[in-house]
């Protein structure tokens, strides 16, 4: 019972639902790797809604006083596009490969609480739905992705505009935080015999890291949202300026929680990178250990610099001071993981594939985009860029050029694990080359328009000031990565169908994961490997062959394995329903609020009470 | 977050009680644990009502060592935290230590507000 | 591949370029640069940023040459299957690249603290007073040493110290002149300061000031301009200022054209640019004797002495300031009608314009949500910066403020208006265009 | 209760699911600190009374005692504490079911039920005492929207309790699984997780007696 390396007989009946069968089997899901599916589709769905109201921006904005949407438009469309791209974009596509990858790559069957993970899904899906659809009926919320009160209050925003948001970052908070003790519990507690910490796979890591960055930094948006959800619906004061609240209260918690959110951001990212880069380098992790300190010290020190985004609030020099140097720091761990990776380069034999070729990209966009951060962790300097396109530029580089760009270097590199198929590394080129320039045409000018003194968040312009150069320029560049992102999606599908049989290791790749069949039988390893080096299929000795070689077998059905595996189940997702439809109920009538809370607790208790799996004998 | 690897081996010795070492103490310390508890409690309360105690200067430390010291208490033994793995200990200590260090740094922010550049 | 990399040089290579082309730009056609400060405050930050931008530039330029070398000269050669060397690390090398950062950033941290404390200092004495008050969307200044309130504009006298008192009627905003010194929110419940000197070099000379804290609908409208004077020309301007309204007679401001063509906006016979409206004496005015006759005026000469030093703002040089805003569609105002200042006094008086306006003078005019008015005939722009104060654009804004500028709090004012606030047409009440005109012509005479 | 991945390999050898509380419990500190330091920079910034420590008399001239009520909230304090005893005595009494019993002594504290009970009760009682203060509180003119320091107040002990029912209704499950087959050494794991959280509710509120409530 201490292991199931050796299969164990149990009760011979069969799955309730075979798990591959149809939609049902999609919604009743609780295998990591068909919810890490989920969470692609889902999450590059919200990446095009995102990227679609970014493109409307940048036609408001490519020349002066455009007139294209309204003004009330515009300040939901970028207030949508933040949140989107933050919320159900970037952190769900990250949670894609959490799930599909993690299990994988520390060998093993599933995460620790398979069911609380479909329900992590199912909360994500019906909030993203939540808080995009009102943008269609422009009732859209309008404050801006980090909602400044006293601004986001029923005083100045009587509308229902704002309830939303608050609704909505309500219920997608639950669902990240519900993965991230998911994901905490499956790394420590569930790694193969011989994954020790430290031969853990760098994307594995940083997952780890981003993990504890989630479960510290949710609560305190938690704890904002709730002043805020409770003084717009139950007359609190939290946020009342004519009550003597002050409106730095908001700030602080929001920044405590945003600053380590960007690293939860940018984290997974650079897991993904140190994955794909060793292996088109045909070398191993260049300083793996000092690789794993300095995600973590990014993580500690990502607690301590929040208040970088406040440095015009008027802190007082002191404070200035301290979260200047703190901020400063950040930059060395940082860089020394982008030195790591060149070295990791240095002397191999590179093979550009799109995947690598997005990695290097990130290398070199996202240092772009840090610089431009440590230029803004110098307050005085920051008084002039802070609020201006400056900082536009400076967080689409780290967050198009860093995470987005390590997001598809991860695509490309796993889509053949994920289905069996390559995707079309022609197409990938293409959409490369198209992104990587079209990524700079549009954000690079933004230094200048920023610089030369444009406001951000500002849905019109006069001619005359020196801008529509550079904002034409922008929105040329935005307009053509429509295009790539176009390119993108028709390889995906393209390829999903008609793309080449991969097989187990089409890179010739190093890590655990890639020892077993692509696409990735249910119950993921036949045996569970006995690990003794970080890369087995570089490094490894003996017991690593021998574990791959069963592993590598296809074709063998869980059954014939005796390897017990969770049963379908439908509860998570109407749990998750019920909460979404008990937070509606404070924007309709308190009597869905009652019906919701009613609904998901008696479906959370049939859910606890009910197993797992099939009991052993 | 990096326990020893010495723990990461060896497997589950008994999957039931999460393989938690069984030498819990009993109720021979649970009981002394809470008179001690209660004691530290009255102290505090009575405490309150000296008035020249309140005003003086160790008052508030004086409760906040006392708190302290009771919220260790309970952690140690009745959480068990003494005797169980020190991977739990890792768990906890490390975003209490984040949580207190926020707190403190907000509070001096928000005292700090005052001194600004400028007059006034 | 090969092909690629180049591709990929050039494009470095094209952001060098841009980037020299931009700064080269900078003089002239990027009016609200940061590149060229013209204050001791700007300067300093100036200063940092070029350290910054060194630095960077410097850090940037080595990684990216670091990355291209390695692609090149490691990238792998066809049929060359040879494993390459597995190094798992170097202690010495990643001490190296974790202290050379640490180094640059301390050339960056002390010049940084070091401006810190000089820019947060406590400002000399003897400095220039300006209280500044955000509103949703609009500046209210105050001269408290010299009791004046204006809206949108700030007269600064070069080479003086000038201190601003930043606090907010409603939300938080943000006090952005970019050539003269960083940002500094105004935030709500909150006082916030900032001090610089404007270069005593400085010739007449105007800035644009914008919010930059997100505040709300028309956050993108809440603009001011700054206009550094010679100190006599400042003495003037208060002196102006502190009149009550120097309302002059019957101006007969012309017909505002129906809409004013852009961006050399409709100036109808008054000429929006600067009307010389024709002031014979205010005792002529009737009703005048009703209020405070303005000070010293000559024998029928104009008030134009009293309406002391106003910036020239319609110099071609400042044509940056000049706004010109896109007009909302379908906005109209008739043609030909001529508006008659003491008729605009009257309309004025018996309107909602009194529950929101101060005109000093003016005794029924003693509303403080809006914008005070009492020289707003030598303002040079209306809405916050939004448009040229030109009677043409005055009319239509009086008519339909909230087409004019989304949010507004300005009600719409002309009959059969679609106000979009409140979601329907003004019917009773609303003004008809002979009526605007007629206040158009009282506003713009108040010099 | 299932026992998820109970019997399958773990590294550590401990159950995932107290691996997951503390990571839980670790996160808690994060809402209840957030919670706390609002209501520490708040305090003294209210315009209005009623005030916790200080009287107050509003422009119409009617007068506010200093609204907390110390004794009351100690006698919670202490039944609190007692529901922690009963607690870890409880989780003892399961983890020695089949232990022989031989004294009255043993039998007493054998009885997870009695135990269960006991801390179930305690809480409750505990809630009580809050419903109590909230209500006179609210008579005395204090209420969510009164001013700053009823915002924070309620809201930062209205978490805790909600936090305490919770815990109850864990306990009262635990109570009818144990009534319905009995609860043995094979579910110390599940009363070992309710107990964990128990005990930090209850630290949490030994933090929230003494800032909130003690120190002027
Ligand atoms: C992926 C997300 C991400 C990441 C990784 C970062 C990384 C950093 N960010 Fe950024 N940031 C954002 C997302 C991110 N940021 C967002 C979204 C905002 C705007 C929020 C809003 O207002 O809407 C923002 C805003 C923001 C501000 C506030 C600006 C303002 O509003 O006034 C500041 C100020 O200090 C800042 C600083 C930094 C710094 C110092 C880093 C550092 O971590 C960067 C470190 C990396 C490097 C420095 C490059 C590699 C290092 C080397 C090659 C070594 C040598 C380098 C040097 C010695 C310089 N960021
Ligand atoms: C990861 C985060 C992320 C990403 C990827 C992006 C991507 C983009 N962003 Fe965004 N942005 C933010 C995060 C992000 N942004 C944030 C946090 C803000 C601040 C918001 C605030 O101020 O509150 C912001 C604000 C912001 C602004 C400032 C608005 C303002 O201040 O007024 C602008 C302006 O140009 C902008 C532009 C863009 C553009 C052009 C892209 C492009 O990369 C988008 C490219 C387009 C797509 C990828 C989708 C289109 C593709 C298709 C349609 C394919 C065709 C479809 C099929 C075939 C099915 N963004
Ligand atoms: Cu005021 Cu933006
Ligand atoms: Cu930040």
């Amino acid at each position: 019972m201490a292991t199931t390396a050796m299969p164990t007989s149990i009760s011979s009946d069969p799955r309730p639902s075979d798990p591959y069968s149809g939609i049902w089997g999609w919604i009743t899901t609780v295998d990591h790797k068909r919810i890490g599916i989920l969470y692609l589709y889902t999450a590059l769905s919200f990446f095009i809604i995102g990227g679609l109201e970014a493109v409307v921006i940048r036609a408001q904005l490519q020349g002066p006083n455009g007139q294209l949407v309204s003004a009330e438009m515009y300040n939901q469309l970028f207030t949508m596009h933040g949140t989107t791209m933050v919320f159900l974009a970037i952190m769900p596509l990250s949670a894609a490969f959490f799930n599909f990858l993690i299990p994988l790559q520390i060998g093993a069957r599933d995460v620790a609480f398979p069911r609380l993970n479909a329900f992590s899904y199912w909360v994500y899906l019906f909030g993203g739905i939540f808080i995009t659809v009102p943008i269609f009926f422009q009732l859209a919320p309008d404050g801006g992705w980090f909602g400044y009160t006293p601004l986001t209050t029923r005083d100045y925003s009587p509308g229902i505009n704002i309830d939303f948001w608050v609704i909505g970052l309500q219920i997608l908070g639950v669902s990240s935080l519900a993965a991230a003790f998911n994901f905490i519990t499956t790394i420590i507690n569930l790694r193969a015999p011989g994954m020790t910490l430290m031969r853990m796979p760098m994307f594995t890591w940083m997952s780890f890291v981003v993990q504890f960055l989630v479960i510290l930094a949710f609560p305190v948006i938690t704890v904002a949202l709730v002043f805020l959800l409770f003084d717009r619906f139950f007359g609190t004061q939290f946020y009342a300026v004519a009550a003597g609240a002050d409106p730095l209260l908001w700030q602080h918690l929001f920044w405590i929680f945003g600053h380590p959110e960007v690293y939860i951001l940018i984290l997974p990212a650079f897991g993904l990178v140190s994955e794909v880069l060793p292996t088109f380098s045909r070398k191993p992790l260049f300083g793996y250990p000092v690789m794993v300190y300095s995600g973590i010290l990014i993580g500690v020190l990502g607690f301590g610099v929040w208040a970088h985004h406040m440095f015009a609030v008027g802190m007082g020099p002191i404070a200035d001071s301290i979260f200047a140097v703190s901020t400063m720091l950040i930059a060395i761990p940082t860089g020394v993981k982008i030195f790591n990776w060149i070295a990791t380069m240095w002397q191999g034999q590179l093979r550009f594939t799109s995947a690598m070729k997005f990695a290097i990209g990130l290398v070199a966009l996202f240092t772009i985009g840090g610089i431009s951060g440590v230029m803004h962790s110098s307050p005085p300097a920051d008084l002039q860029q802070t609020d201006t396109y400056f900082i536009v530029a400076h967080f689409h580089y780290v967050l198009f050029g860093g995470s987005i760009m390590g997001i598809f270097a991860g695509i490309y590199y796993y889509f053949p694990k994920m289905t069996g198929r390559m995707m079309s590394e022609r197409l990938g080129n293409v959409h490369f080359w198209l992104n990587f320039i079209a990524m700079n045409l549009t954000f690079f000018p933004m230094h200048f328009s920023g610089m030369l003194g444009m406001p951000r968040r500002i849905y019109t312009y006069d001619s005359g000031q020196g801008w529509d150069t550079f904002n034409l320029i922008s929105s040329i560049g935005a307009y053509m990565l429509v295009l790539a992102t176009a390119i993108f999606v028709y390889n995906f599908f393209m390829s999903r169908r008609r793309g080449e049989i991969a097989g187990a290791n089409p890179w010739g790749a190093g890590t655990l994961e890639w020892t077993i069949p692509s696409p990735v039988p249910e119950y993921n390893f036949a045996v569970l490997p006995t690990v003794t080096s970080r890369y087995p299929l570089w490094e490894g000795t003996e017991a690593d062959a021998e574990s791959a070689r069963i592993n590598s077998q296809e074709g063998k059905t869980s059954e014939e394995l005796g390897i017990v595996l969770p049963y379908s189940t439908v509860k998570p997702m109407i749990v998750a329903l019920a909460m979404v439809i008990m937070f509606c109920g404070l924007i309709t009538t308190m009597a869905l609020t009652f019906l919701g809370a009613a609904i998901m607790v008696v479906a959370l208790y049939s859910w606890l009470l009910s197993p797992l799996e099939p009991e052993h004998h | 977050m990096a326990h020893d690897p010495a723990h990461t081996e060896h497997a589950a010795a008994d999957a039931h009680a999460g393989g938690e070492d069984q030498h819990h103490p009993g109720w021979s310390t649970y009981w002394k644990v809470a008179v001690i508890l209660t004691v530290i409690t009255i102290w505090e309360v009575w405490a309150y009502y000296i008035p020249s105690l309140v005003a003086s200067r160790i008052f508030v430390p004086m409760l906040l060592i006392l708190s302290g010291l009771k919220f260790v208490i309970v952690v140690m033994f009745y959480m068990h935290l003494k005797y169980d793995h020190k991977l739990f200990r890792a768990l906890f200590t490390g975003p209490l230590l984040i949580a207190a260090l926020t707190g403190i740094a907000l509070l001096f922010l928000f005292g700090q507000l005052v001194a600004r550049f400028g007059p006034g | 591949m090969k092909g690629n990399f180049r591709l990929r040089q050039f494009t470095t290579f094209g952001f060098v370029a841009l980037a020299a082309l931009a700064l080269a730009a900078c003089a002239g056609e990027y009016p609200n640069t940061t590149f060229e400060p013209k204050s001791e405050f700007a300067r300093s930050i100036d200063f940092l940023w070029d350290r910054l931008l060194l630095l960077g530039t410097i850090v940037f330029v080595l990684v990216e040459l670091a990355l291209i070398y390695v692609i090149f000269r490691y990238r792998r050669r066809p049929n060359d299957n040879t494993t390459p060397p597995q190094t798992h690390g170097n202690a010495l090398l990643e001490v190296t690249w974790t202290l050379i950062p640490a180094v640059i950033l301390i050339f960056i941290a002390i010049p940084t603290v070091r401006t810190i404390f000089e820019t947060q200092a406590k400002v000399a004495a003897g400095a220039l007073e300006i209280e500044v008050i955000g509103h949703q969307w609009w500046w209210e200044f105050r001269y408290p040493q010299y009791n004046i309130v204006t809206a949108n504009e700030i007269y600064l006298p070069a080479g003086v110290t000038v201190n601003f008192k930043l606090t907010s009627a409603d939300v938080i905003h943000s006090f952005w002149v970019p050539q003269l010194a960083g940002k500094r929110d105004v935030v709500t419940n909150r006082t916030n300061y900032i001090w610089f000197t404007p270069d005593s070099t400085l010739g007449p000379s105007v800035w644009n000031g914008f919010c930059t804290e997100y505040c709300g609908s028309s956050h993108a409208n809440m603009r001011f301009r700054v206009f550094t004077v010679r100190p006599e020309q400042f003495e003037s301007w208060v002196a102006g200022q502190q009149q009550p309204a120097a309302f002059g007679a019957v101006a007969s401001a012309a017909p505002p054209e129906g809409t004013p063509t852009l961006p050399q906006s409709g100036t109808g016979a008054a000429g929006g640019a600067a009307p010389a409206i024709p002031r014979p004496p205010g005792s002529t005015v009737p009703g005048a004797d009703s209020f405070p006759a303005p000070a010293p005026i000559g024998d029928g000469a104009t008030t134009q002495l009293a309406a002391g030093y106003t910036f020239p703002e319609h110099l071609p040089e400042f044509a940056y300031a000049r706004p010109n805003s896109a007009l909302p569609r379908g906005l109209k105002f008739s043609k030909g009608l001529t508006g008659n200042a003491a008729r605009g006094m009257q309309a004025y008086g018996t309107t909602a314009c009194i529950g929101c306006h101060v005109i000093t003078g003016n005794p029924m005019s003693v509303g403080i949500i809006g914008p005070n008015l009492t020289h707003f005939g030598s303002r040079s722009t209306i809405g916050a910066g939004s448009f040229p104060n030109t009677p043409a654009y005055l009319a239509l804004w009086i008519k339909n403020t909230r087409a004019m500028k989304p949010g507004s709090i300005m009600p719409t004012m002309g009959a059969n208006e679609y106000d979009p606030i409140l979601k329907r047409t003004v019917t009773t009440g609303g003004l008809d265009d002979q009526q605007i005109a007629d206040i158009v012509a009282y506003l713009m005479s108040l010099k | 209760m299932s026992a998820p991945a109970a019997h399958h390999y773990t590294t550590t050898g401990l159950d995932s699911r107290k691996i997951a509380i503390w990571a839980f419990i670790g996160s808690e500190c994060m809402l209840f600190i957030s919670l706390i330091s609002t209501y520490l920079i708040y305090k003294g910034r209210s315009i209005v009374g009623p005030f916790p420590h200080e009287e107050w008399t509003s422009p119409d001239g009617r007068h506010f005692e200093p609204i907390l009520d110390i004794p009351i909230t100690s006698a919670s304090t202490f039944v609190l504490l007692m529901s922690s005893l009963a607690m870890v005595l409880a989780l003892a009494a399961v983890q020695n079911k089949n232990l022989p019993k031989r004294t009255r002594g043993d039998r007493i504290l054998g009885s997870s039920k009695l135990w269960l009970w006991m801390t179930a009760l305690l809480g409750a009682t505990f809630l009580g005492f809050q419903a109590y203060e909230f209500t006179s509180f609210v008579h005395e003119g204090l209420t969510l929207s009164t001013n700053l320091f009823g915002s924070s107040f309620f809201t930062l002990t209205g978490f805790h309790g909600a936090h305490v029912t919770a815990g109850v209704i864990w306990l009262v499950s635990l109570l009818a699984i144990d009534y319905r087959r009995g609860l043995g050494p094979a579910d110390a794991l599940n009363v070992d997780i309710a107990a964990l959280y128990w005990h930090f509710v209850d630290v949490v509120w030994i933090v929230i007696f003494t800032v909130v409530y003690l120190i002027e």
